[in-house]
This record gives C-alpha cells, structure tokens and sequence, in this order.
C-alpha cells in the first residue's frame, strides 16, 4: 500500500473529517489523560491532516485515551479526535503481534474484584 | 405589419476587423420585416443616434435592433434614442456582435454568419416586443428605523437632517440599545455614554425625529415609496406626556426585587422604573409582573405620589398606523444563551460571567458603581480569565458557525481595563485566534500584551470547575503543547452574537430574507451591503452581521444616504419588464407567490364574465409591479402557464430559440 | 486550453445557451472583452435570471434542432434575484431525470454557474462543452423531422 | 407492565447485587423485567472504526429479539447501555453499517434500528415517574449523595440523549425521589480511568481519586453510580475518601426491598 493509501484508510476508518479542525485546542483542554499522552488528541488530529502516520502508530498515547468521548463532545467543529486515536490503535492491533496486552500478562493483574467488563473492554481495546 | 429598422456597428474596427458589417447589413434586409438596414461605424456617437433618429420617422419603424456591443453597455443609449424619435423604448432590442461575436472569433466567415444569425435572433424577438411604459409611483416623504440602538440613531439623525422625518420605533423603554449598556469603546477607551447620550438627546430634540418608544411594528402593508405600518405601542401605565422622569415613584414603589436588565440581571430595580439616569424618553414604565397594584390591587403607592397624576394603571396597548417612503431595519443583537456551553460552568457559578456582565461590573453607572467586585462574595478579583469565541465558530450545533466580529477587540479592551485600573490583577486570555483587523486595532491588542501584560494564551478551555472556592479554568497553552489549569477568581465568556430574536417577525412583515443564522440578507454582499432586496427596506447594525460600533454608524449613514436618495424623489420609476399573469387562465393556485423573493404577488377575487348574462368570480394572482423585480421565477413555476414576463415572454424566447436554431 | 475553433471537423453542432443578465452574460461579455475564444456555434440568449427559463424553452430548442443546450446563472447563494438559481438547480434536476426518461444523453444538457467575474471560466466551459456535444454527435433523437424537412 | 432487558456479563457474575436489586425494586415498582432469550456479551466498549461490523452483531441480535418482544429494550449497565445504544444509532443511520450487520445475520426481515433502548434510570423517569417513587419510599434515604454519571451514559449526546452532557440532573432528581439530598460536583461527568486499569492502573488512580475527592469537597457522604466498572474504578482507588455503591443498592433500601 502507497502512504497515500494508508493515510486515506486511517481517514476513512476513523469516519472523521480532520479538515474541519481549526485548531483550538480544546480537546486536548479537555482531555483526563492529557498527561499521559506522549501525542496529545489535538495533535492526533493535525498528524493525521498532514499524514504523519508513521509517528501516529508509534504512538504510546493510544494504550491510555480512555475513550471517555470528552474530546468528542467540546468539539466545536464536530471532529471526534477520539475516533481518529481508536483508528490509530485498531491500525496497530490488527498488525500481527502489536496487540497492546498478552494473554499471560492478565493472571498477575486479575483480582476478584475485577469486573468482567473490564476484561472485555480492555481485550476489545488492545487486542485483536 | 411590422416595420424592422436594422442598424449594424462598426464599432471602429471592433466589429468591422472580424465581421464583414456591410454583408450583414446586407443579408439582413431581405428578412421578412425589415423595411430598413444600414451599418455605421460608431452607433453610439451622436450622428450614429441620430441615423437611428431619422429612420424611425423617415420609414415609420415599428422596432429597431442594433447589432453592436453588449447591451450591458448601450441599451439604455439606443433606447433614448428611440424614445425622442417618438418610438417607444422598449421597442428596441441590440444584438451582441462584439463581445459575443467579433471579439472572440478569427474567422471572418464564421463570425460574419453567427453575427446575421444573431441579429436574426434579436428581430425575431423585437417582433414579439410589446410597448411598454414604466410605471409612476409616489414616495411619501418619511422613513421609518426599526430599532433605536446606536445604528437606528445614527440612520435616523442622518435622514432627519436631510429634512426628513422620521420615526424610531424601539420595543424597550428608551431608546440606546446596547451601546448604552457598554463601559467604554474601543480602540480609543472613550466612555460609551460620553458620546452616545448626546446622540441621543438629539434625536428627542430633533422636529424632524419622533421616537416611539417600548412600541413594536405590528404590521406592514405596501410597498417601496409607500409602505403602511401598523404599531403597537405598549402600556407602559405611566403616561408619556405628563412624567417628568422625577423618579419620586421609583423611590417610593415598595417592591424593588425586579431584576434589573439593563444592568444584565446583576442587580434589581423597582416595579417601576426608568431603565437609567440618561434614558430617552425619561419616563418611567411599570412592569406589570411585579408591580403590586396591578397584581393584587392593593398599593397605589407610586400613584399617590407621582406630582402629575402620570401613573395610569388601567392603560391599554395602543396602535397606530402610518405611511412611509422608507424603512430602515437596526434592530441589533443579543449575547447567545450559553445553555449549551455548560463545560464553563455558567449556570452554576456566579463568578462565572459573560462579557456584556462585565462592562455593567466596570461601569460607574452599574450595580457596583464601577469598582470590580466578584458577583458571588462582592470581593475584588485577583486573577481574571478571559475565554474568547465561546459559542462564536462552533459548527457542532452548540453555538454559531460565525465569527462574532467583535470579541477579539472587547477582550482585549476588557484585559487592559483590569489591569489598567487594577494593576495587581492577574489577567489571562485563552484564545484560538486573535483577529483584529481595522485601523488602530491590532496595535490596540498589542497594547494590551505589551504594555499592560496581559497574558494571552493560545488554547481552548476544556472545562471550568469549582474547587474549595477557587475557579479552575482547565484548558490547553498549544504553543507549549501542555494542558494548563489556572486557578481563577474571575471568569468572562466572550460569548457569541446572534440576531435580536425579534428580528424574524420584522424580516417576516417586511419580506425581507434572512439567512440561517437569522441575519437580515443584503442586496449584493460587496456592491449593495446595505440594501435588503425588498425595495425600499434598509439594513443597519448586527441585525444584517456582525460588527463593531465604528462599521455600524458607517453602515447607518449609508443607510440614510441611500434613505435620502429615495425620498428626494416625488415619483419612483418602476421598471416594465415586471411579470404580469394572464387572469383567463390563472386558477388562483399560489404557487407563484410562493416562489417570490419580493412579496410582490397577491391574490384578489376577481368577476368574470361566463357568457349568457352569468359572472363568476375566481381568485386570481396579481402582481405588484412597484414590487416586482422581473427575475421570472413565477413564470416557470406557473402550472397553468399564466404568468408571463414582460420584455422577456416565453413567447419571444420560443422565437429567439427557433431562430438561432434555424441555421 | 485546446481551441476547438480551429479543428476541421464535419459535424457542427448548433449550440443554444442561455445567460442569465447579472452574472453569466456579464461573464460571457468578459470572455468577449479579455479576448478569450470559444466557437461561433455557441449563441446566447439573455435572461433576467437563470430562473426564467423554462424547461420547455430547452425542448423547444432540441425540437428545432439544437444539440445541445447549456443553462448559465448566477452561483448559488450570489443571484441577483436571492433564491432564483435554487429554483433552476431544481427545475434542471426535474428536467435531467425526464430527459434521461426520454433517453436523450445527459451530457446533451448542462448547467453551469459562472459569475460577471469569471470570463475565463464562461469560455471554458464552452469549449468544453462543444467538445462534448461535438463527440455526442447530432441530436437525433428529439429534433422533429418537420422542422428539418421544412430548411 | 413487562420489558425485555438486557443484562450483560459482569451483571451475571460480579455485579450480581445491581442486577438483583434492580429486578426486585423494578417488580416493586409495578415493572416486570424479562431477561431476553440467548443474549451475548455486547463487548462492553462500543467499536468506533468505521469497519467493525462483527463485534457490533451481538448487540444488533439483542435490539431484533426485543423489537419483537415489546420494541423496547431495557439496559442497566452504563456500557451495555453505551454499545447498545450506539449500535442501534448505526443501524438506523448507517446504510453501510445497517446493510452489512444484516448481511451476516440473515434475519427474517432486516433490522434497521427499530427498538427502542431506554436505560434503567430511563425507565424510572418515564416510565415509574419519580413522583410514584417517592409515594413508595418506605425508609428515606437522608444523606447526602453524589451522583456519578461517567462517561457511558452521556457521550456522545448526539446518540445517547440521555441528559444534558455538562449539567445532567436525572440522578440527582433520582436522589431527591428516594429521600436523599443530591450533591452536585464538578466531576461527575469525567472519566474514571475506564479500560486503562488493566494497563496502566496509575491513570485511572489519578482520575477515580480527583472524582471522589471533588464529591468530598462538595459535602457528599457517598456516591452512587451504574457502572460496574466505575463502580470498580473508584472502590479500589478512593475506597477510602468515600463509599461508592450501585444507584439500586440505595432504591432497594428506600423502597423496603431485600435481595
């Protein structure tokens, strides 16, 4: 696949149009896990504008956006930066062996309060 | 029979380098019809006019085409022409031969035949062409301005000093609309009172101007030269002509828990009340909801002690009806309701304040008498965060897609004011652009940052929370690419503009058409800004977009100009080529009227005759030519085919078709 | 730009197009101003506005044997008259879904928007669209032989 | 009156409470809550790509059996409620989405979002009415309570229509319906930390602790939520600055109910 293609499946997977944006910054004003983005959601969008996806699937932040929908919601453009950081993360976990948790890492961490919910959305999240 | 007089242009070597004239001249005098044909070298020239001149009596023409330049460029010559010679005007039709023609072909063949096939085209419709007389109608010598803000005293002290009179009508209780509310004006820092109440003073004191204040335009009738306005002027149970604005009442009236709007609800005021100290009119108005009297029956008190007997509890919304030449439309704008921008806490913090709250907290004149104090505790900000575009470019269908125009400027005159008039006050701006375009504006922006220190930051606020008392404003700094929470004691929305609500029943009385964010649309956006495309209805102010004092009072004086320019005139010419609905075949349907951008159709019953002594009356359609403006819009959407288009007949455009197709 | 003026060609359309008076005649008169070329076989009509015109004025021109028939106004949202080239944009969408019906080539009619400003794009346009129609071929189609029969 | 409901997974195994509660109040209440038939597990976070039909089909089995079992479809936990919902969004609005689901089930006749997802507290509202609640209050519930709404049940708006996103009120009026004093603070609609415990546990610490702390501030006494693993989020990590339970556990105990 050409870079172009790419670009444009990583565009059309996240059904968000990152021309809108105008820059404002108020997903990344927003967003509870700001700290812990090494890429923040303003700049997943302007990335994606100017097809820096290379550094995108690099990215460490898309193991921590909590898909709170926070960014989505301010928005006032109605771009959905979370949406562009999901395509990113489905982009990388579909890759063989970029899932984002291993199957023996899960024993250690599981206590018996956890609820299941919490085993299925993070499988759905980091793993395919 | 028709008499056809040809006249071909050289144009110099326009025309004549790639169109063989004489041959066209030539071929065309054997066309059914023509009883003339000649070629000149310059048509328009005096003796090229006056060949037309001497044909049309010397061969008696019945209609005359030239071929020449666009008629863009000298119908309106050749149909003077026409008209001295005793021919009507519109019995003249111009064939384009240059700029369709000679301009744009080489060969000389192929241009020579298109230009026959064109004036072919134009005597085929000429044929069909039916006099026609531009109709008169009178101009009654008054205009009237909707709305008495700064760009209605502007528009109305202008046209008043033409001669002419003129009526404010304003649905509050005086005149001066939100100018009046601000602290001061940018870019010079002058007070906004300082130079608007003179303004206003004049127009009560100008013979010319009549203001008809807490009154509301209830319907209009007419047209351009000659609108009839019904207006309702409501009680205000004070009567006008006998207050003397003493404001005896105002002390007096025992319930004062009334929010106080001018003031933006930030303090309250009595049941009865003059909105502030320089109101025009200076009379007092009750307001019905709160006064005791008029809810419970008992009190009376401001009655008993109003000196003049003003206090009326029993008056009645009234109406009155006038005539006007003119109207103007400066009916001005309100902040947007922030319901949907709950992310800034202000429902639910009381120190969380929108722009036009704040100039009332700065000014002297306000409820803290011009000294800075948080609304929740009444103590003296130290840190004061400003958030820009808050609703303005927002397409997400929270707020406006539009740029509100004017928050770049009053933020950063709201910044240097703190800091000028408090300079241990902290003061920051979160901001997404600053745009401040204008003579003098930039520099008053940099002022701000430069001089007065103000830190501007370039991000958007996430949110802005409560905690321990303090208000956390959460947001991004993008030039440092970090998320930044300041703890704020003060908070401002720079929030959007919209049209005054009002404005969809004035732009529904008056025709007038409004785009999706309820602005008033304007003629021509670059070249008739201040038009409405209804004749006769002016804009002025934000009811037409958003701007700042300075564009307003251009916008209002151009207003008046183009005011003035219509009612020097005693009679209004009205252009011919108007539609007109043949009544035998109309069925009353509506749907023409319905496609009309003018208003200019309306229905009317009408008698026929059946035969055999027996009538009927049927509804049909009836154009207003004053009104009309000739698009033909009606003309296609006619399911009957009644409707027609003088000078542009379906009749002669089948004709015009049939020619250039029979080659 | 490639001038179709200047190839030799068998066939010549007949071409009726037209302009509405406030934006695409005033083009037209600045393609004719700044000298820029399309062939002869185009011929205008002025209309107040694109609105005027009636999808029977289009049949009627295909009847008597045009071969094509492009519509000329104002961009949407700039007409003089407001709303008038949002009547047309829908007429034509009607008019476009009954010629298809008819199975005339949809190419045969074309709306365009071009402004008083844009002269260069109005004889564009043209020579693109005599091309068009020039590769369309004659219209057989709707032109009624009578008309022909009687030259 | 009945409705089809939908439970979910972790309400079968370790929130069994909010799921018992909920019937018992319900039934209560003069609501019957039938299980739908042969559900599976919604996958708890609702796929966003663009291309993700499979892990929506699920959800899209649960929305077809209960729009032929009364047309409305009731939810209890937050995420369920999110997925569910937001795939039904898919299904009335997506032709894509909606051709292609439909392609892989194969049903009788296509489903194309006709079910309607109401949400527990949905169903308290509108359907019980608050008023009826409180006439049933037998033992008031008199502290002070914070509502904690998350993410799940407000975002985005646009599709979940359930409150106003900033300024939501249906658990505080909740609150006031069950006798209770509702505490409004000005973290109830952030994220607790979500999925990312699995990962990264001192994020959601960060989050689930700044959410209690802001309730504790603002003078509630506990809080109260309708998801599991919020409800998860926040005992492990701020267990001790305020007790967190399920917004049935307090119903029940207003309305006299024992599991």
């Amino acid at each position: 696949m050409t870079k172009e293609e790419r670009i444009e499946n990583l565009n059309r997977l996240s059904g968000t149009d990152v021309r809108k944006c105008m820059k404002c910054g108020k997903c990344s004003g927003r967003c509870p896990a700001f700290k812990d983005m090494d890429i923040k959601p303003h700049q997943f969008v302007s990335m994606l504008a100017k097809g820096k996806i290379d550094e995108l699937l690099e990215s460490e932040a898309i193991w921590n956006c909590l898909s709170c929908m926070a960014c989505v919601e301010r928005c006032p453009r109605g771009v959905a930066p979370a949406a562009v950081v999901e395509a990113v993360r489905d982009t990388v976990v579909r890759m063989q062996g970029k899932n984002g948790i291993k199957a023996e890492e899960i024993p250690p961490i599981v206590d018996e309060l956890i609820p299941q919910q919490l085993l299925v959305s993070a499988y759905r999240k980091y793993n395919k | 029979m028709q008499r056809i007089g040809v006249f071909i242009c050289w144009c110099g070597s326009n025309i004549a380098a790639t169109v063989d004239v004489e041959k066209v001249a030539e071929v065309i005098k054997s066309e059914p019809g023509v009883v003339y044909s000649a070629n000149y070298q310059y048509m328009c020239s005096e003796n090229g006019q006056q060949l037309i001149k001497q044909a049309i009596k010397e061969h008696n023409l019945t209609g005359v085409v030239v071929g020449a330049c666009s008629p863009r460029m000298h119908e309106a010559t050749f149909r003077k022409a026409a008209e001295e010679a005793g021919l009507n005007p519109y019995m003249v039709e111009i064939a384009n031969i240059r700029e369709h023609c000679s301009w744009i072909h080489k060969d000389m063949d192929e241009a020579t035949e298109k230009a026959v096939i064109l004036v072919r085209t134009a005597i085929a419709k000429v044929k069909l062409n039916a006099p026609l007389t531009a109709g008169e109608s009178p101009v009654v010598k008054r205009a009237l301005v909707i709305g008495g803000g700064i760009a209605g005293i502007q528009a109305a002290l202008d046209i008043a000093d033409a001669g002419f009179e003129v009526d404010i009508v304003e649905k509050n209780a005086t005149i001066g609309g939100r100018m009046a509310q601000l602290d001061k004006t940018f870019p010079t820092l002058d007070c906004s009172a300082c130079i608007l109440t003179p303004k206003m003073v004049d127009c009560a004191q100008h013979e010319k101007i009549d203001i008809l204040s807490y009154s509301e335009v209830e319907d209009v009738k007419g047209f351009v030269g000659n609108f009839s306005v019904k207006i309702r002027r409501k009680a205000r149970f004070v009567d006008e002509t006998k207050c003397t604005g003493c404001k005896i009442c105002m002390e007096k009236c025992p319930s004062k828990k009334g929010l106080n709007e001018f003031n933006m609800n930030l303090n309250t005021r009595p049941a009865i009340y003059i909105p502030f100290a320089q109101a025009i009119p200076n009379v007092a108005v009750i307001d019905p909801t709160q006064c005791i009297k008029m809810k419970t029956g008992k009190c009376g008190i401001c009655q008993k002690f109003c000196g003049v007997g003003a206090i009326d509890y029993e008056q009645k919304d009234t109406f009155i009806e006038r005539q006007y030449g003119a109207i103007v439309v400066a009916t001005g704008f309100k902040p947007i309701a922030l319901d949907n921008f709950n992310e800034y806490g202000y429902a639910d913090n009381k120190d969380v304040i929108t722009s036009l709250e704040l100039e009332r907290l700065m000014n002297a004149a306000g409820p803290t008498n011009g000294v800075l104090l948080r609304p929740s505790d009444g103590e003296h900000p130290k840190v004061v965060t400003f958030i820009q575009c808050v609703g303005s470019r927002d397409t997400s269908g929270c707020g406006k897609p539009y740029c509100s125009k004017i928050c770049c400027m009053y933020t950063a005159k709201h910044a240097m004011m703190i800091r000028e008039k408090y300079p241990d006050t902290e003061v920051h701006v979160f901001y997404i652009d600053v745009r401040t375009p204008g003579k003098n504006y930039d520099e008053f922006y940099r002022r701000a940052v430069e001089q007065y220190g103000v830190d501007y930051i370039k991000g958007m606020v996430g949110k802005v929370y409560n905690e321990n008392g303090k208000l956390m404003v959460q947001g991004s700094n993008l030039i440092d690419n970090e998320q930044i929470t300041i703890e704020s004691d003060l908070v401002v929305l720079a929030t959007a503009i919209e049209p005054e609500p009002s404005v969809r029943k004035v732009a529904t009385l008056l025709t007038a058409s409004i785009d999706t964010n309820n602005f008033l649309t304007e003629s021509h956006a670059k070249l008739r800004p201040v038009e409405s495309p209804t004749a006769g209805v002016y804009l002025a102010g934000v009811c037409q977009g958003p701007k700042d004092i300075p564009e307003t009072v251009s916008q209002a004086s151009a207003c008046a100009a183009k005011v003035i320019g219509l009612l020097v005139k005693d009679k209004l010419k009205t252009n011919p080529c108007v539609a007109s609905p043949d009544e035998n075949m109309c069925n009353g349907c509506s749907q023409c009227a319905n496609v009309c951008a003018y208003g200019a159709i309306t229905y009317i019953d009408k008698e026929f005759r059946l035969g055999g002594g027996k009538t009927e009356i049927r509804r049909v359609a009836s154009v207003n030519p004053a009104v009309c403006q000739g698009c033909g819009a009606c003309t296609v959407t006619c399911p009957s085919g009644a409707m027609d288009l003088k000078g542009f007949s379906s009749k002669q455009i089948m004709s015009e078709v049939e020619a250039i197709c029979k080659m | 730009m490639q001038d179709v003026t200047t190839e030799k060609k068998e066939f010549t359309p007949n071409i009726v197009a037209f302009c509405c008076n406030w934006c695409s005649y005033a083009g037209a008169d600045l393609a004719g101003s700044s000298r820029l070329t399309y062939p002869a076989n185009v011929k205008i009509i002025r209309v107040p506005c694109s609105c005027r015109v009636n999808p029977m004025f289009i049949l009627k021109a295909y009847q008597q044997g045009a071969d094509g028939v492009i519509l000329c106004g104002c961009h949407p949202g700039d007409c003089h008259y407001v709303t008038g080239n949002y009547y047309t944009r829908r007429r034509m969408a009607t008019l476009f879904s009954f010629l298809n019906y008819m199975g005339i080539e949809k190419e045969r009619t074309r709306v365009e928007w071009v402004s008083a400003a844009e002269g260069a794009r109005f004889s564009a346009v043209m020579n693109d669209f005599v091309k068009t129609i020039t590769e369309l071929g004659e219209n057989k189609r709707l032109s009624d032989l009578r008309v022909k029969e009687g030259e | 009156m009945k409705i089809s409901y939908y439970p979910g997974c972790t309400l079968r195994t370790k929130a069994k409470e909010l799921d018992v509660t909920a019937r018992l109040c319900a039934e209560a209440l003069g609501v019957q809550m039938e299980e739908i038939e042969n559900w599976q597990c919604c996958g708890a976070v609702y796929p966003m790509g663009t291309d993700e039909i499979a892990t929506k089909l699920s959800a899209v089995r649960a929305l077809d059996y209960a729009k032929h079992n009364g047309g409305k479809l009731l939810t209890l936990c937050s995420a369920c409620h999110n997925v569910i919902k937001r795939t039904n969004e898919d299904m009335k609005t997506n032709a894509d989405i909606c051709f292609r689901a439909n392609n892989y089930l194969k049903l009788d006749e296509p489903y194309k979002g006709e079910t309607e997802v109401i949400h527990y507290l949905e169903m308290l509202k509108n359907v019980v009415g608050f008023d009826a609640i409180k006439k049933a209050v037998v033992n008031p519930i008199n502290r002070k309570i914070g509502a904690y709404y998350g993410c799940l049940l407000l975002r985005p708006s646009g599709v979940m229509a359930f409150d106003n996103p900033e300024n939501p009120t249906i658990i505080e009026d909740f609150i006031r319906a069950i006798g209770g004093t509702p505490v409004v603070y000005p973290f109830r609609n952030e994220c607790c930390g979500a999925y990312v415990s699995l990962k990264n546990s001192e994020l959601p610490k960060q989050k689930s602790m700044k959410v209690l702390s802001s309730a504790k501030e603002k003078g509630a006494e506990e809080v109260i939520t309708a998801c599991p693993l919020c409800l998860y989020n926040l005992q492990a990590n701020g267990g001790d600055i305020l007790p967190v339970k399920y917004f049935t556990e307090l119903l029940a105990e207003a309305l006299g109910v024992k599991a």
